[in-house]
């Protein structure tokens, strides 16, 4: 049992900080989904793409740098500690491990590339109206004629929908049999005639989500991923990919830690307000949260260096990752009183690092709904532990 | 003991929800919200007209005379209909510290056009560093010749936007946190020195940071007793936590009814949510709370009008206290429990959890009141002096 | 509205308070439960009888003090305040509205004024093995043979049936029907042969609560309260008559301060304990939360007092009231620290009153558990939140 | 970094079970609970024969030179099995101290009879108001001609009714609170001027109270320099809370493996309890305060063995703050979920439920660990330096 980075990893560190300090954008601050342009965000990830690390999860053989879970883990934390934006994870970490496994070359060759130099934008059409938890019950039809499909129905909570280049989609070619057979998965280019994409915004007051309204939308069949009726096998792949990040567990050391400077430089009658008892419980408490988030995150990535499948740790990885973001922006607000009070108000009021605090901590509401709530999530989980 | 509402009560509280069902609808918020001053002159209008600008101020000051129990039917009725006219900041708040601390003569210079809707004002208490303690005052006011002279900064001022005239307190004696030495004077926003940066706040309303550079004032800008300013102002304070404290429980009822008809509405996986027993359960939680809530609002209203001063702090504060934390439950479940829906701005939902936020925010957070609380029960000798007395 | 007692209340309340001051057995502590011993618990109730208080809760038809909703309160807050035990609940609180309902006069002529002299001890036959909080699934059969019901079966959970006289108790005298049906409420001497009682000890290390056995007992067709089959009735009435006490305000009053007291006395490196900043935040948040349960029991006691049903608000006076009886005993015990060690030790070890704080907080765990568990409280309450 | 055990520690972990499975029944439990030592002499001997006596204890002290990740197997292992035996009080804590502190004749006198089983030793650190804080001594050590005389009390000595040597810090130096000043002493139990009111405690074990009068020791008492007995005390004392916080866990494992089947199982309302979504996402709430724990005592035993204090200190606190809540959280629970049988002595479950409530009080509550850690954590410079070394 060792809890340090090997000499290697340690230098990798080193390597890795020194050039985020010397290329984060300093002058922008990213929100909780990334930089709030797509000019930014590009801009960002297309500069990690020339340096070949933007793709930080992919094996070499498809451009990635190969790295292993830590050497990925690493990367993220030193990115989030130098203030640098997290990166779009729909084309990097949702779809490349499925083109990946289940692409035809033609599509690994096509799409991968741009995806690893910010070329294009990917974003993700899962969820419908009708089915938000319930994730099989989607409607959005995608019928075979000729070499195309047809695709019409409705997707919603397409986050940087509005951004994307395209978007891969669930759809159902396929009424017959169980809800989840019948599911595939289609890329669809989103200046295909047909598509409409309505801004939602959020209860941050900005505009991250959108609907996505398909109506006879032709897309070519060359653009099925896999084969038809093979969607929710694919999909759940998916989601078995996505554990590792899942905690947000560099972000939230990012938050913690710039919590403190900043509780550190809020003067008080008698001092600062991290001299408070009651205030550095909190925080204390907070990073107790995220010391014991962090090793059970540590343990996961120790499976996956080793080519282990994740253990039953991880299960719980997303449940406390997004309650501890919430916890970490709660403080955050209300911590920040008074100065926590301004709404999209472009002046400095007080300090002005609590101005925006609410924004991220609205927006977080949704962490623990989106990507199966953490209700789902425990029904997931409770059927692994009680035999009935 | 008497928890029974009078017939003028209920008809004070039907009055409101009469208003809100038929001319406050989401829409008007909407419209009203995009506004810098987040209010609109035709509703404040009407708010005088329902008399609800005099009623919670003193008949000798030329209000209304209710009781704040009134008050609160009032603030309830508002929050659950997510009105955002600055009833609490202009009346409820200003209006009775000029009706407590003001000069015969300067209460018919305001309370008038107060309670026919002709008037705005805020009161600049707070301060960067005064984190809700009313009594860490650090702006000064220098008695000249004929008048003061204040310099200083105030923060948080609540309804700032549309003040014509603030309420700031200064110092003439004694140390920042020291309650003696503390004066009120009335500032009209267009004097020189004064500079005003207002801005919307997340919970809907306005507030301001004030910079007093110089500003000189007439001797009869001083309101109320030179020194003596405190006593009123955590007073009128308290008025405006009771009256807050309603506005949140009537947002939480509002959050609470959307959140149970979404669960016997919306279906996943064939069924309605509702028919989920973790969801059944987290209603329930919600439903106590504002159970709870409802019974804190209640006695925090009364005692507000009590003239003892540790019973009716108590009453506040833990009022405060304990709804910052409730509100904040409800307020989180209910978008939770609303999914996706929940967390965007097209439905109400959302506002009423920004202004939720808003409300814990404002008038002392959670920590605050439970420290002030702490101060006033944790003295053993004072309790059991008042339980003999009881 | 109006929080203030009247002038008469207040008259009352002194008048109690008095009594209480010069009655009180000082030299004995009481538990969770009343005093620890059969001989002091019934000393203290005759006490009360005599003075005509112990059936606090009876109009005076039955020999009670008449009192409306508001006194009974007071006269349970300055009991606790006191320090006296609270009174055994079966006979006065349980079977008496019972008896007064549905007895027959013979049977409230034999069984009232023992109670409400404490003459007499009973104890509540409900629950069973396999019938937790399934109450209505009970086994234990009552078989009609002439001008007796011969009872077999089988009682668990029997707080006090180690020091009672009578046991009254839910018998199944039909099988047929829906499992509610063929319920009777049944009055058995506990003297009678085939009776046997065995203790449960709890994790407090006590005897508060016992199994008992019946095999083929005679009980006399005249002990049967109303008549055959109406149980289920006779239950759900008694439950409603458990309102006002259950949210245990007046216990929790007198914890609080006790509390107080204790952490003022005890001495710290700079002053006491109630000093510190994060001890008097723990104080508080246990005193405001007590604030907001009184005044919502008040609420209840105030519709009572007008002869109207309880609202709403009473229906989550059981969760919050044992919730909180819960916290204040854990924070009795950790704020003792190592005082809070010492396991039925005779002798003072550090500073006394901790020594014993571990006993409440291990038993009072069942509180959430008894009279139908907080899970089935609320599952109750959902009913009418949530309409399907 | 590498979370696998090695092979050896995987033998030490299934030893413990294997112990635990075929010798330590819940009825073994039953009868040394009853006994006033609160462990059976064979049992004791047993550890020695597996060689979990010496494993903690270096090598040059004359242990085996186990690190602290093998202690906390042996520690879980015994937590898990209900064992009462006090491994962590005589041998993780003090011995520890022992080896640390001690002169090699010390060591030898002592550490051979303890890795034999043959020794009892205990830990006298805390007084009535040093509120688990080990630089809080009062009690004093004033030097003699040949030696020092120790006046003051000991509370809380864990392992009191069974050490024949108590180690006893006292002051030959600096005042309460201060680090520098504090003395280690081996005082015999018998030895005059010395009184011990020794008792059972709730989580099973024993502990005492010491009263020091003109307690006269020769120079030889002295355990380690004068006036440096702080840092080893520190240290053997991160050691106890490191055990400390896996045998929690086991208990925690053993409590959520009872409860999962226990949900299985017991049916009402005609279907087994687990099948109800409020029970299942409890089960799923205490699973993953298990794993998350589990996370907190691998990190602390590792950095049990680490030099740099800084980090040593906050793994241990932090470990322990985390856990004194999570195993709260979980044994309440497991008695909830279990209903009335959970609350009776005739389950091994309310002795568990026990057993963690003993683990919250001793070596340090949640707000003790929370202020210690928030001490090393908030000083922004130092975790900067610290950072920028990594």
């Amino acid at each position: 049992m060792n809890l340090d980075f090997s000499p290697e990893e340690k230098q990798f560190q080193q390597e890795v900080r020194s050039w985020m300090q010397a290329n984060v954008p300093t002058q922008k601050k990213p929100g909780a989904m990334g930089y709030h342009s797509r000019d930014d965000q590009m801009a960002w990830e297309q500069l990690l793409g020339k340096q070949g690390w933007l793709a930080s999860n992919w094996p070499t053989e498809f451009g990635g740098p190969g790295w292993n879970a830590t050497e990925q883990h690493i990367f993220d934390e030193e990115r989030a500690a130098a203030g640098g934006a997290i990166t779009s994870p729909f084309g990097l970490t949702m779809l490349a491990p499925v083109l990946m496994k289940f692409g035809s070359p033609a599509q690994q060759e096509r799409f991968l590339p741009k995806i690893a130099k910010c070329e294009e934008l990917w974003c993700q059409g899962y969820s419908e109206p009708g089915a938000g938890s319930d994730l099989a019950s989607l409607k959005t039809a995608a019928i075979r004629d000729g070499n195309e499909y047809v695709v019409n129905g409705q997707k919603i909570w397409t986050t940087q929908g509005h951004w994307a280049d395209w978007i891969f989609c669930l759809v159902r070619t396929d009424n017959e049999g169980r809800k989840q057979q019948g599911i595939s998965f289609l890329l669809i280019d989103m200046k295909t005639p047909g598509i409409e994409v309505r801004p939602i915004h959020t209860i941050d007051g900005e505009h991250h989500l959108n609907e996505v309204f398909f109506t006879d939308v032709r897309v070519p069949a060359e653009n099925l991923v896999g084969e038809e009726g093979q969607g929710w096998t694919i999909a759940k792949y998916l989601l078995s990919h996505e554990r590792t990040c899942i905690a947000g567990v560099a972000g939230s050391k990012a938050g913690i830690e710039g919590l403190k400077k900043l509780l550190a430089n809020t003067p008080t009658e008698t001092g600062t307000r991290l001299d408070d008892p009651t205030v550095r419980q909190r925080i204390a408490e907070l990073e107790v949260d995220l010391m014991a988030l962090e090793f059970t995150n540590f343990r996961t990535l120790d499976k996956m260096a080793k080519g282990q499948p994740p253990g039953a740790e991880s299960s719980g990885l997303k449940i406390k990752g997004t309650e501890l973001q919430q916890a970490l922006t709660e403080a955050r607000v209300e911590l920040g009183g008074d100065d926590s009070l301004p709404w999209h108000n472009e002046e400095e009021i007080g300090h002005a690092e609590y101005n925006n605090a609410s924004l991220a901590y609205n927006f977080l509401r949704a962490s623990t709904i989106y990507g199966g709530s953490n209700e789902i999530q425990k029904n997931v989980i409770a059927k692994f532990l009680v035999a009935l | 003991m008497d928890f029974s509402l009078s017939s003028e009560q209920e008809m004070i509280r039907d009055s409101v929800n009469r208003f809100v069902e038929k001319d406050y609808s989401f829409d008007k918020y909407l419209d009203t919200v995009k506004t810098d001053a987040q209010m609109q002159p035709k509703t404040w209008q009407q708010f005088a007209e329902f008399g609800w600008l005099g009623q919670p101020l003193s008949e000798t000051a030329g209000g209304y005379g209710g009781n704040a129990v009134d008050t609160s039917l009032i603030a309830e009725g508002l929050g659950n209909g997510l009105v955002l006219e600055p009833y609490i900041a202009n009346i409820v708040f200003a209006g009775n510290l000029i009706a407590l601390a003001g000069s015969s003569s300067q209460q018919e210079a305001l309370v008038g056009p107060l309670v026919e809707g002709n008037k705005q004002l805020a009161v600049a208490f707070a301060e960067r560093i005064s984190r809700y303690n009313p009594a860490w005052c650090a702006t000064t006011a220098q008695a000249s010749d004929d008048g003061y002279v204040l310099n200083g900064e105030k923060h948080g001022v609540v309804n700032g936007a549309n003040a014509e005239t603030f309420i700031v307190s200064a110092r003439t004696g004694g140390n920042a946190g020291e309650t003696a030495g503390i004066s009120l004077f009335l500032v009209d926003a267009n004097t020189p020195g004064l500079t005003i940066r207002s801005y919307k706040t997340l919970g809907g309303g306005t507030a301001a940071e004030l910079t007093l550079n110089e500003v000189t004032l007439s001797d009869d800008a001083l309101l109320g007793a030179p020194g003596e300013g405190f006593a009123p102002l955590e007073r009128a304070l308290d008025y405006a936590i009771a009256a807050a404290c309603a506005d949140a429980l009537g947002a939480m009822k509002a959050m609470l009814k959307r959140t149970a008809e979404y669960a016997g509405q919306r279906k996943q996986f064939g069924v309605p949510i509702g028919s989920f027993q973790v969801i059944q359960h987290k209603l329930v939680d919600m439903f106590i709370e504002v159970e709870q809530s409802t019974s804190m609002v209640l006695q925090a209203a009364v005692q507000a009008d009590n003239d003892d001063r540790v019973t009716r702090r108590k009453a506040i504060a833990g009022a405060k206290a304990y709804i910052n934390k409730s509100s904040k439950f409800v307020a989180q479940w209910a978008v939770q429990l609303h999914g996706g829906i929940g967390v965007t701005e097209e439905l109400d939902v959302g506002h009423y959890f920004r202004r939720l936020t808003g409300f814990n925010l404002q008038y002392g957070d959670r920590e605050y009141h439970l420290k002030q609380f702490a101060a006033l029960s944790c003295d053993i000798e004072a309790n059991a002096e008042q339980r003999a007395a009881a």
